[in-house]
This record gives C-alpha cells, structure tokens and sequence, in this order.
C-alpha cells in the first residue's frame, strides 16, 4: 500500500463511526491527502454493526479497497467481524478491556478507549474523540491540525466542550505516539487545495438550487432521504419548497403540478417508491410535463436491503410505465457527474418536455470525495418555457401543437391571455380528449419518434479509456465508474474501460464505433442479470464477452474485480 | 366577465339530464360572481365523468389521472399562488383511489376548492359501486348489493380539521354556486360535496330521491357552522333528511400563510438563471 | 367476398349496437355459420359513435376485414362516419327520415326503422329489433330462427313483450325481403356444432373458475372489467369472494394476503391500473407469493384511450418492479390461449410461487368467437402446497427452505403446527430479516437463477406455420394471431408465421432453431417502438427484417397488414 | 400457552428504551389470555420499526410493504377465517403511506385488529414527520417545524364507522393487553392506536409527556362508548389531557357475515381439484 492507507470505523449503530470518520477525513483533507469514504450501515438505528471507510491517499482515489489498514472496533463484535477485512499488515485498534477480549493477536493495538475518554473528559461520550486522537497519532498527523478541526466541529458547542474535547483528543494522540510502533503510516501531504468533500446525494441536492429548482417534493425512503434533507437545509435560503408528501404517487403527481404551473420540480425515491410513481411517469410523458427525478437504487426485490447498494432497476427504469413515450436516463458514475447531470437534467426535462431520472445507487449517493469545485460555467440554466415578458404576445395558445422538433411551446398558466389544457387522455392540440386515430398518430410520433429523435443529438459522451490498446475493455454505468478507472489506471495498458453515465437514450452508435475493435468486452455491474450486457445485445452490434456481476448489497471494490477478471485474462 | 366568457368549444360528452351540467353552470356562475378570469383559473381533474369538466369551460386545466387531481392541485398551487386552483372530482376519484390525497391536504391545508360529483356509483366505468354507494345497491360487481359500510365525506372532512366543508345539490344551482364560491373565497381546503344524479347507472339515488330529502342548514339562523359538535351532528345525518350548505366552518392559516410563500412573489416568478450556490460550497470543505 | 359477409351495426353509445350485434350473432350461430365480432367503442356513456361488428362465415375466422358489406347505420352521423368503409359492393342501411338525410346513393338501402317499430311496436325502443329483422331478411335467414333468438333473449320479459318484439322483427325481415334486390349476402350453412360463444375476458373468467381461484379483486378498469363482472356473476354458484378493492395497490395486495392464507388469487387491470401493482409485483417475488395478474392493455401513456387497443405494454411488463426476480408471461392469441393459459397461469404461479401475467388487450378482451367447448381435461389443476393433510407431517418448516429447484415447500398457515414467516426483506430461510451478503447471494440465486431455469423448461410452444416453405415470416404475439394466421392461409404457400403466446421466459432457443432459415421475418405489433423485435434482438440470434406497426389505438385487419406487406415481397 | 410459547428466536434490533417492547409485551400477554396457538395467529406487517414486531414473536408472519398491511391482512382474513388476524403497523405505515387502506378497510369490516405504533415520528427512517407529529416540531426535513394539522386517527376511524375505536399506551402493558384482548374478540376491524415513545427520535412525545397527559376513559363507570356523540367529543381531546381505552364501540356485522362466508367453509380449504364449469357453458352458447 504505497501512498495510501485504508481506515475502517466499526461498531453498533449509534457508535459514532459517522463522527469519526467525518473529524478523520476532515483532518486528512486539511493535511492535504485525497479521500474516498463510505458507509456500510444496517437497517436499525441502534445495535448491529456498521462502519464508515476512509480510504487516505497521495493521489485522487476514486473507489474502495476490499481491505483496511487500520480497523477501529468500537464494540467487541467489530473485533471479530472486521479482523478478516484487515490487510497483511493491518492493524485493529481496539479496547480490550471495554470489549472484554482477553486473547490478543499481533495485529492488535490496545487502547483504553472508554478509560481515557472517561479519566480525561469525564465521560463516556468522549470516546469517539480519543479515537480520532489514537489515528492522528498513528498516522503521523500533527496534533494541531486535529485541534484546528475539533474546534470547527464543536464551535457552536462553547469553550469548555471544545477544550475538553482537545484534552481528549491530545492523550489518544499522544498514546498512540508512545505506543504504537509500527511506521507504517505515513504519507506525504501534497499541496493543499481548495475542494469539496461531499457525498453523491449532496452532489445532486446542490445542482438542484443551481438548477432552479424551486418545489422539491419526496416521500422519506433511504437511500435517498438525504437529498431532502439537503435541500430542506438550503430551502429557506434559496427560496425552495420542501414539502414532504404522503406518499410517492403523491410526490411524482405534486412535482408534475408544480411543474404545469410553472417550477422546475423534482422528486427522488428508491426503487420500492419509484415503483409506485411509475404511473405519474407514463403522466409525465402524455400530459408533457418536465420532471426531474432521482432514483437512488437499494437492493431489491420488494423492501430488499435498505441501506445497501444495487444497480438492478436499470432495466425496469428504461421500460417503466404504460405505453410509450421519451425519457433520458443519466447514470452518474462519479460525484462530479452527479452535479453536472443533474443540471442538466433540468434542462433537458424542460426542453423536451419530459420525465427524465437520474439513476444512482446507495454507494453513490453515500460515498464522499474530494473534489475540484464544481465549474458553475460548464452547464447554464437554459430555460425553455414561453418567458413571462414572451406570454404577453401570446395568442391562439395550444398547448400540444405539432412541430418539426416534436416540442410545443409551453406557455405558463396566468401568464398567457388564453388558456392551456394539458390532459392524460389521448388529445387534440388544443389538449381536448379525442378518439381520433389520425390525431393519436401525430401525437404518438410527437411524443415518441420526434423528441427521441432530439434527444439522441443530446446524449452525454461516454467515458473510454484505452480502449485500442487494451486486451480486456470493462464497461459500467453508475457508480462503478471509480473501480473501473482505477482498476484500468493500475494495469498499465491491459485494461480499458467505458463508462456509460447516460444510459437512455442509449449511445449505440458511439458505443459500436468505440468498441468495434476491442479484443475482449467485459460488463461490471452490479446486479444479477448482467442488465447492461442485455441493453448493449439489444441497441449495439458488438459482441459481449461476459459480465462480472455482484449482487450481495455491497459495493464493487479493486480487489473484487481484479479477482474475477483473471478468467478473462 | 360573463358566462359566454367561461364557454368551451369541446363537446360535451356527458348524459343527456346528468347531473353534472348542473355543476358545470353552477361553477361557471361563481367565476363570474367572484369575477375571475378564465387565465387566472386552474380547473384540476382525475378521471371519470366528473373529471372531464375542465374541458367543457374556459380556463386553464390539467386532467391528470385517476385519484389524482388533489396533489397535483394542492402543488399548482404553491407554486404559483396567483391561481384560483379547483378541482373537480368524482366520488370514485376523490374517495376512491384518491383517498389518501383526500386525507392529507385536508391537513396541508393549500387554498384549494374541491368540488366532488358524488353520484354515489362509477359512472364513467358504467355502474360498479363507489365509496359512497348506498348499502345494498346492487351492480354487476356487487351482485348480492353493496355491503361495505359508505363512506361519510362530511364527517371525515369535519374529523381531519377540514376549515370549509359543505354539501350542494347539482340540480339547485343557485345554492351550488353560492356554496362554490364561498368555498374558492375560503382560505385553505374547501370541501364541497355535490349530490349529482346518474340518470344512467344509479337507479336509487335520483333526482326525485334527492328531492323529497334535500334541506338547507343555512336557512335556521341559529345553525353554527363554526361549532364543530352541532356541525360533526349535523354531518352524520343522511337517511329521510339530508342537509345542504356549509356545514363546518373553522379559520385556520392556509399552507401558503404557514410555509411563508404568502410573502413571497410566486414561486413560478422567482428567476433562476444566475442563483449562486458558491456561499453553500463552504459547507462542504 | 365469397363465403362471408361483414355487418357493421353503427350509433351512439347507448343506442344498443351490442343488443343487436349479440342477437345477430346468435342467429347466424345458431344458422351453422361462423362468426368473429369485435367491438370499437368510445370513453362515454352516451353519444359519440361506437359500432360492433360481425364477420359470418361459412369457416371458422380469427379476425375482422377493414370493410364491412352491411353497415346498419343508427343515426345520422354513423352514415358519414362508415360510408368510407363500405365494402365495394356494400350496403348502408339506414333511417334516412329519421337521420334528416335528404340526399341518396346506390349503396344506401332506406329502411323506416323509426316508423315500423312506432307503428307496430308502439315505441322506438324496437328499433333494434327491426333493424334485426332486416338484416336477417337481406342475408337469406328463415324468420324461425330469428323468432327463436328473440324468444331466448326475452324469455324473462313476460310473452307481450316478446310476440311485440317478434312482430316488429317479422316486419323488418318482411320489409327486407320485399325491398332489398341486390342477393349478394347468402351463404350456405354448414352442420350445426355445439360450439360457444364468448370473448376474451370471459374466457379468462372461466379459465379462473376452473383454476379453482377462490378470491378475485380488482379495481373497475376498462377493458379488464369484464373479467371481474363475469366472475361476480358466477361468483355465489362457485364459492368464490369477489371484491372490488379501493385502488389497484390494495387489489395486488389483497392477492397476495389471500394467496398467502391459502387459497388461488387473481386480480386484473389495464396498464394504467398495472402501474399502481408493480411494487406489489416485486413483492410477490420477493415473498414467494403465488399471484395471477391479467394485464388487459388498452392504448396508453396515461390515460391514453380507455376503450381501444394495444400492445405497448409488453417492455414494461417484462421488466416492471424493482429488483431481479421470476415472472412468467403469457400473450395469448386466441379465446381459447385465453382459457388454457389462465388455467396453466394458476398451475405456473403456484408451482414455482410466483406472479403470472396474462397479457392481452381490449381487441381480445372484447372479441367474440364461436368455438368448440373447451376440453377440460387438456390442462388439470395441479396443487403445489403442502396439503392439509400431509400439513400434519410437518416439523421444522422454514418458508424459504434453500433447494436444488430454488422451490421451497409452501405451507399454509394454521395448517401445519409451526409457524410461518413471510418477508419482503431480504431475509433467511426461517424468513427473518437478514444482512447477510452469503445469504443475500443465495437468496438471489434461488429466487431469479433457479426459478428461471425451472421456468424455462416449461415455455409454452410458439405457433409455427409454414416457416420453410415461406418467402416471408411474420411474428407476433397476443391479439394479433388471427390476422397473422388468416393472411398466411390465405397467402398460399408465400408467408408464415410464428406466433407467442408466452413472452416470458422467452422461447429463445426454439425460435433461433425455427427461424434459422427464415427468408425474412417481420413482426407485426400493435405499438410504436417495435418491441417484440427489440425483444427478439437481446434474446436472439436471428435477424429482423422489419416490422409493421399500428398504434392508432385500433386492431388490425387483414387489409391493413396485406397494404403493408407489400413492399416487403 | 404461555408467554414463553410466543418467543421468537429472531434477535430485536429496537432502540434499548423504545416504546415497542411494552407492545410486543402486551401483544403476548393478550394472546395468552385469549389462549391461541401461535399457528393460528397470523400477524401482518408494513415496513417500520413497528413493523419488524411480527419477526419477534412465534406467530405467522407476512411482513410485507411500506404502508400495504391492511390489505393484505383483510384478504388473509377472507381467505382463512380461521386465522386470528392482527396487523402491527407504524403511524407512518397505516395512517402515511396507507392511508387509504385504513379508510376503505374500516369499511369492508373485515374481522382484523390493527395495533398502530403510533411514536408520532417515522422511526426506521431516521426522524421525519409523521402524519401524527405535533404541530412545530422540527426534523432535518420539516426544518421550520411541522406545519401540517396532524392527522387524528380516533376522530377518522369514528367517522368511518369503525366498530372498536381504542387507545393504549406501550407503558401501560396491562391495560394495553388488555384492549389488544378487546380489540381481538371484537367481530369485525378494530383500531388500537398506541402512544410509543421514540427515544431516540421523538425528543417532544416523551414518556413524562405522555405519562402526565394519559387517563383511562373506561375508569368513569359512566363513559359509555357506544355512545357516539360522546365517543366523538372524547376522541377530539389531545392536549393536556388525553383520554385512554375503549373510545368508541358499535356492534355491526362484519365482513365475513354480510358476504356470506361465515356460513361457509374456510376458501382456503375448499377442494379445487374437480370444478365443474360445464353447466356455466350454457351460458355461452
Ligand atoms: C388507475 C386507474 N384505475 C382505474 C381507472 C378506470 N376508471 C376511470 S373513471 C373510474 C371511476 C369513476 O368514478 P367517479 O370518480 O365516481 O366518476 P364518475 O364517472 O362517476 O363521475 C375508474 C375506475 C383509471 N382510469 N385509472
Ligand atoms: C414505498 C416505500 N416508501 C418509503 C419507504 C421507507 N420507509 C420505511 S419505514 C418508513 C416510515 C416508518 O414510519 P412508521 O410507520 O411511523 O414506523 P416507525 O419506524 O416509526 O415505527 C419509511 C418512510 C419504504 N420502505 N417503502
Ligand atoms: S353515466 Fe351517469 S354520471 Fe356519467 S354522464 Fe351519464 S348520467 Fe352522468
Ligand atoms: S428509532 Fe425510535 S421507534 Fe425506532 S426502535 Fe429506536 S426508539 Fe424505537
Ligand atoms: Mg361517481
Ligand atoms: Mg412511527
């Protein structure tokens, strides 16, 4: 592990782990190293067993190691469950005493945890301190820079907590200093920058404020609730209604509504709730009203795995819904991508007048990076609706009236003289309910052949990678991207890769001219049916080699599918 | 504004002695009373024969799916306050397969007025019970008659804290239209429930059955629509005489005046081309 | 036009077009003819324009011709409406007094309809019966067996009604006689069969009956209504509840409660209705819950065209719901697909425990056909629980039992002494909640992997004809079989055809095999995009050469696909 | 049977403190004293931290969706009268996301007894409002505090018509098994909400705050619950008193009775093997 160490927080609900990984990776950034943190958590809000993963680097990071460095067990479970996550030389940092373990194994490091945190803050809860503390020690942070952190994290907490907390913090470090004594990690801090370090759904909840977004509507449903809980935390500021809704047929119908009246809306859910807003899509699509809509996926079938990860509803995104009409899929590989989608999301849906979703996963939307600010001049809010200065030249409004492009100009009720009639029915161009054959076709070509038409000439680039020189080329969409650039990074010229981070419209043609010489292709995906590998037989002449599938709740790591790749090598 | 100015030139699909030109003409009459203007109206509907009037009048319109007007409704609304926002609604859409819409913008609490066509049955499906079918109807789902319990709008409406809760008849059209109104003037969720004939598939509840036990509360002076126990008494009574007008009255902030968007400029008018988000960024160093 | 003739009863919805069209059908039945009706009707009670139309013939037909011979034409605007589909040699019957048509044609046969049931019925609720009358009289009926079907129709009206409906209708057919010169619509009856009756839906009704569900929900939707009226009416007689549910989510999840205490339930739906079931869909894969689901499409996004057809739900059916698990699906083609496949739904659902979908549409669910009785021996109902008998025997029973077939055992609760967890949570075998990702592996595996393949053994066999010998194949699926069949037939030994009546697990292999030489393949399919081709692409190795599409919200007919053929030959 | 009969092996992953383990207690108790067997209960869940009940108690089990419960619960009922049916749910699962289950439910009166979690909080989820959360209180997404009027489960399910109308409180394990008791010998749906205090979530709903509001109704020898109007008043307190036990009861048949299928074998036992449909052909002829 050269210029990188791996570092898991481990214990029951309600531990803390969240805590600590937050002061470390704070301390980390500060120090100048790069970040790739996430979270393992149960469906239960005490007890069990979670942790939070940070993995400290030299160089950008982008994905997960399948082992750790440093495992903190916070409980005695933790002990047993983590030890065989830990790498050769890796090392549990552990509380004998308080786990009440008496064996001991060389890659222990004791350290009276709970005794500290009581004997030098006077209480139990100072735990979590002394841990941050012991890291900082073993990995060679200077103190102050610890200080510097605690005191931003525990400002609104008053002098006495915060000093306390320093004491606290100070004797872990200096424990560890005294103790431990294996040098293993140690890394050199480059040059400072000034990122960001923020999780996929925090990515999205902010291109939502930039996007113009104004009535945000959800019902809670992990792992998408912290994109409300974002936005609700911006809305007084940005002049956003948060509003939550009853349920989610409630949530897609409110965001259409909202939309006809005049808003950029959105909605997010996971699977189980998108299921239930399918109808109000197959709305969205014939009543042509923008919505923006973020499925963050969690293994299914029904309830599934709450809190994990899964890109199985890729299949039932692109097909959901009665009947036939356009949407757009983005599938954003990275935080990044999750930004820049979502903008554009927004003006694709208005544009064209359609549902278009943002499909993610729980490791996405859970996992933080460091990154590069967000370039808030890459993509402009473009609006495409009959302005309030334009609607007073309005006259003889239609809402559905046919063009060339397929898309009608969408005026905004009480801003044009006349009246607009948006309807679920089939319809005339005056929006009326209509039985007539000739009229449904040029509406079925309008919704359907014409706007596709348009999108196809708007489909985001795939990422390639090496993909000539390669002797196996790696294909994913969504959260994969991070394990699949640097899996391919690290093989020298073996490995390529392609990322899909639009998935509807599919780029069939790209895709076949990128590919048509690769040697090998191979899917990474992670669900059971291999749903990409299927989507490319079916929109792309070239020739799949075999998919690396997995399906266990758990995200992809290096580890896991350098593994698997042997066989096709 | 006038009547003419509220015409449609879709053609009406409806019954010949429906009840639901009634209510059309009832609304159109309080539009024009309240002075309203075609664009500043938003008519919301589901689906069923209720839900096409949107179409039959001048105004703006969405005709959403079926239960599903309230929600979209109550959001036209906080998005863009400007709009009188009405929805028109059927028993089988509103207490029906919108049940649980019905329910929780009683307690959101958005100004909107929400007229139902209660004609007791499915008419747009032809003929199978709703929610509000008298016990004992018989239709070809329900072949033995209907034996769930019906349900009782005005009761519910009164137990959720419903601020405006009143019934009107389709064929009394200057009463409905005065209930209409005082309903879109309410501040927050109007409920109107309008006992409409089916002339076609409900034989029982007709315009002669209607008639014999039809009476107005607001004729006795003395009735209080403010205090919710005579009014929750009032609501439970349905059999020989069954009462029309405001049943429930209680004043209570609207969601607008409770989410503060009441002192904003609508939120539809708000420009969103250059919001700078770069403050917030420090959030996440 | 030898052999058959086409009457097209036109009006306004509520002017009885059914009531004649179910007494003509009789009649030429009960004359030894052949008959295929089908019905085009308007979302309204009342006005508009719907018609019934009836082909009779001499051999069995599967499907409709563009032009009708007869158009009975009930009112003014139906004369317009139908004069273009007016057959070359074609008669407009009509009331041109009654519908204030001034001017004439050769093709219009001028019947006071009006006058002769006010004259000699008293009233003009004896139209129908006149118009009856007539059109027996123009196509060479003997009066006594269109006495007979009035005497069956009124039975239960008292003996005045009936000997006033029988002379209004001797009227008619006397008037017909008398007065219609041209002898174009005379057949020769073949013997007498003992032949049914019935469309689409009831076939599936009946197919329910038989299957022993014991417990149908639904939510009024057309076109699937029928199906829950049929079974209502039968309900009493065959022990079975029918209860319309508050929404469709509570309909599918009624289903399930009621399949899990123990007994065969069903529910139905059109496309719009289906999008509210599918969270419940993937519930019913997760639980193991057994559950037969009629899909009766109608054209859609939305709201779309309540009372017509189509076929653009058949991508969204075989990917809707969230995560990976088995589904079977079924198109059938014909009355009788209807019947056998509903029957071998309840055997597939309960044998591998999970949800069936019958996919048909509203051209099938409202066509009627006579056909021979169905053979109740061909399909048996075949019980996979464990009886409450052998529940006796139980100990140790664990509802998700890992196995080679990926079946566990299924138990019915109260039956057995233990008892039994069902869970829509990743779960073990006991059916408690689990995180487990080895458990999570293997539940996948059994639930997708193993049940699939189990499911693959027994896919239902694709219709062929004339593959070999055919300049061109034309594939399709569900409703669309008779007009493939009628136009290969007719075609000579030019085109064949290959028709699913299961669509999921695709009979992959068996078509490659099939069409391996195929000359050119064109599918035929009621939606836009084309979708059983796109299916054939990711499931195949074949090659498609085209397809020819309708979606104007109308079934086709032999014209319309012979027009579109054309330049595929 | 005894308590230790109803003793699941699955391990509870409630919060230590939580409010659900005076239910689950009180369930047991209520079930040993009506003396069932455990394979003849059949208790239904959605999904929610009440909603994991039915994996800690030996019983049947369906835990099914967010919201779903009833449904499948009623139809369980129709299917299998013989199974004692109970559904475990939370505020959020029977009065959020189903709530129009609850309304409908009540009124096919299918013989079931609901026990709501009622924590006012959606627990599972991590703190957001429930449809009962009082007015003000503020979450991560009602940052401003709760604006919606709170949903009023007694007061609807009276309106409803629901037969048994009852109140509990999880620390009160004897006079909550004691109503579970009632509510299962009722013929036809009952309703038991259950104030539960979240502690981990719901810092207002407290066991003090709840301990120095609720008194027993059924203590006043004069309180008659079938007493509608009265039953409504009481149903309406929520405050610095809240009123405990039977609210409201009314002796109606129940779903099994009015369709018939009292008199009838369980369906689930009735033989399928050999239908006959061949008479029905006639029809069809
Ligand atoms: C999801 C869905 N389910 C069912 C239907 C079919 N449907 C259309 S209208 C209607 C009932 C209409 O009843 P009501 O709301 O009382 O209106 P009415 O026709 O009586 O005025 C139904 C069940 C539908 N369109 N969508
Ligand atoms: C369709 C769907 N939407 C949302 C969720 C997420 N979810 C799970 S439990 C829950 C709320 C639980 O609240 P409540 O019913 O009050 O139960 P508690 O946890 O408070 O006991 C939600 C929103 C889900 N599982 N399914
Ligand atoms: S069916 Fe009934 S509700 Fe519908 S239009 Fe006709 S009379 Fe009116
Ligand atoms: S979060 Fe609240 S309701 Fe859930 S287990 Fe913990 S205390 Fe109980
Ligand atoms: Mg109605
Ligand atoms: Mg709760």
């Amino acid at each position: 592990m050269p210029n990188e160490f791996t570092i898991k927080i481990a214990g029951e609900a309600g531990q803390g782990m969240q805590t600590i990984g937050a002061a470390l990776s704070r301390l980390y950034k500060k120090a100048g190293f790069h970040i790739f943190a996430n979270q393992d958590y149960m469906s239960r809000v005490r007890g069990g067993n979670n942790f939070f993963q940070l993995r400290v680097s030299e160089k950008p990071v982008f994905t997960l190691h399948q082992k750790a460095d440093i495992v903190v067990a916070l409980d005695k479970k933790s002990v047993a469950l983590h030890k065989a996550g830990l790498s050769d030389k890796g090392v549990m940092v552990l509380d004998r005493k308080q786990s009440g373990i008496s064996e001991t194994e060389d890659s222990f490091f004791d350290v009276a945890l709970h005794e500290l945190a009581a004997s030098i803050g006077g209480s139990d809860i100072f735990i979590n301190t002394a841990a941050c503390g012991v890291i900082a020690g073993m990995t060679a942070m200077t103190f102050g820079l610890l200080e510097e952190v605690i005191r931003e994290a525990f400002s609104d907490k008053g002098s006495e907590i915060i000093e306390k907390n320093i004491k606290v913090a100070k004797a872990g470090y200096e424990f560890a200093q005294g103790n431990f004594k294996k040098k293993a990690f140690s890394l050199n801090a480059g040059p400072l920058k000034d990122t960001l370090f923020l999780n996929g759904n925090e990515a999205i909840a902010l291109a939502a404020i930039k996007a113009g977004c104004k009535f945000y509507t959800a019902y809670p449903m992990t792992p998408s609730t912290s994109i409300m809980n974002t936005l609700a935390h911006y809305a007084a500021q940005y002049n956003i209604v948060v509003e939550q809704a009853e349920d989610e047929i409630a949530a897609i119908n409110m965001a259409l509504g909202a939309s006809f009246a005049g808003v950029r809306a959105m909605t997010a859910t996971s699977g189980g709730g998108f299921a239930l807003m399918v109808e109000g899509l197959s709305l969205a699509g014939m009543t042509e009203t923008p919505v923006v809509i973020a499925e963050v996926q969690r293994p299914a079938p029904a309830t599934g795995f709450p809190t994990r990860t899964e890109q199985a509803d890729l299949d039932f995104l692109l097909h959901a819904g009665h009947g036939e009409f356009a949407r757009a899929i983005y599938a954003p590989g990275t935080i990044e991508e999750a930004f820049y989608l979502t903008l554009k999301a927004f003006n694709i849906a208005e544009k064209y007048q359609i549902p278009v979703l943002i499909m993610s996963d729980q490791h996405l939307a859970d996992s933080y990076r460091d990154i590069e600010p967000f370039d808030l001049r890459r993509i402009k809010v473009e609006r495409s609706i009959i302005s309030k200065e334009e609607s007073k030249e309005v006259s003889g409004y239609t809402r559905y009236k046919l063009t060339e492009s397929g898309i009608s100009p969408r005026a905004i009720p009480s801003w044009i003289e006349g009246v607009i009639y948006a309807d679920s029915d089939e319809h005339t161009e005056e929006g009326h309910i209509t039985e007539d054959a000739a009229t449904r076709i040029q509406m079925v070509e309008k919704r359907l052949y014409k706007k596709m038409a348009g999108l196809c000439g708007e489909i985001e680039k795939p990422t390639e990678y090496n993909i000539t020189g390669a002797s196996c080329v790696l294909l994913g969409f969504g959260s994969t991207y991070g394990v699949l650039k640097e899996l391919c990074e690290k093989s020298g010229n073996t490995l390529g890769f392609m990322h899909f981070s639009q998935v509807w419209p599919f780029p069939a043609k790209e895709t076949d001219r990128i590919l048509k010489d690769a040697k090998k292709i191979i899917t990474v995906e992670n669900n059971a049916l291999g749903q990409l590998a299927r989507l490319l037989k079916r929109e792309c002449a070239i020739k799949i080699d075999g998919s690396i599938l997995r399906f266990d709740g758990r995200p992809f790591d290096l580890e896991y599918v350098d593994a698997r790749l042997k066989k096709y090598l | 504004m006038n009547i003419s100015d509220f015409k449609s030139n879709d053609e009406i699909t409806w019954c010949p002695g429906c009840g639901d030109f009634g209510i059309l003409t009832s609304l159109k009459k309080a539009l024009v009373t309240l002075g309203k203007k075609p664009k500043d109206i938003l008519l919301v509907s589901g689906i069923g024969q209720a839900a096409k009037l949107p179409h039959y009048i001048q105004s703006n319109c969405f005709n959403g799916l079926h239960g599903r007007a309230i929600p979209v409704a109550a959001a036209a609304k906080i998005a863009n306050r400007n709009l009188t926002v009405i929805v028109t609604t059927g028993d089988g859409d509103c207490y029906g397969e919108g049940g649980n819409h019905f329910i929780h913008n009683i307690r959101r609490n958005a100004d909107i007025t929400v007229v139902v066509h209660n004609n007791q049955i499915y008419g747009l499906t032809k003929g199978q019970a709703s929610p509000t079918t008298d016990p004992g109807y018989e239709t070809k789902v329900q072949t033995g008659g209907v034996i769930l319990e019906p349900l009782h709008p005005l009761e519910m409406a009164i137990a959720l804290g419903c601020g405006f809760v009143a019934r009107g008849y389709s064929a009394d059209s200057g009463h409905l239209s005065w209930l209409i109104g005082e309903g879109i003037s309410h501040k927050g969720f109007s409920l109107i429930d309008v006992l409409q004939p089916c002339v076609t598939f409900n034989k029982k509840n007709t315009y002669e059955w209607y008639g014999k036990r039809i009476y107005k509360v607001n004729d006795d002076p003395a009735y209080d629509p403010h205090d919710k126990s005579t009014a929750y008494q009032k609501a439970c009574e349905w059999g020989e005489r069954i009462p029309l007008g405001i049943i429930y009255r209680a004043d209570k902030p609207s969601y607008e005046d409770k989410s503060g968007i009441s002192n904003m400029p609508a939120l539809a008018e708000i420009e969103i081309n250059n919001i700078d988000i770069t403050p917030t960024f420090k959030d996440f160093k």
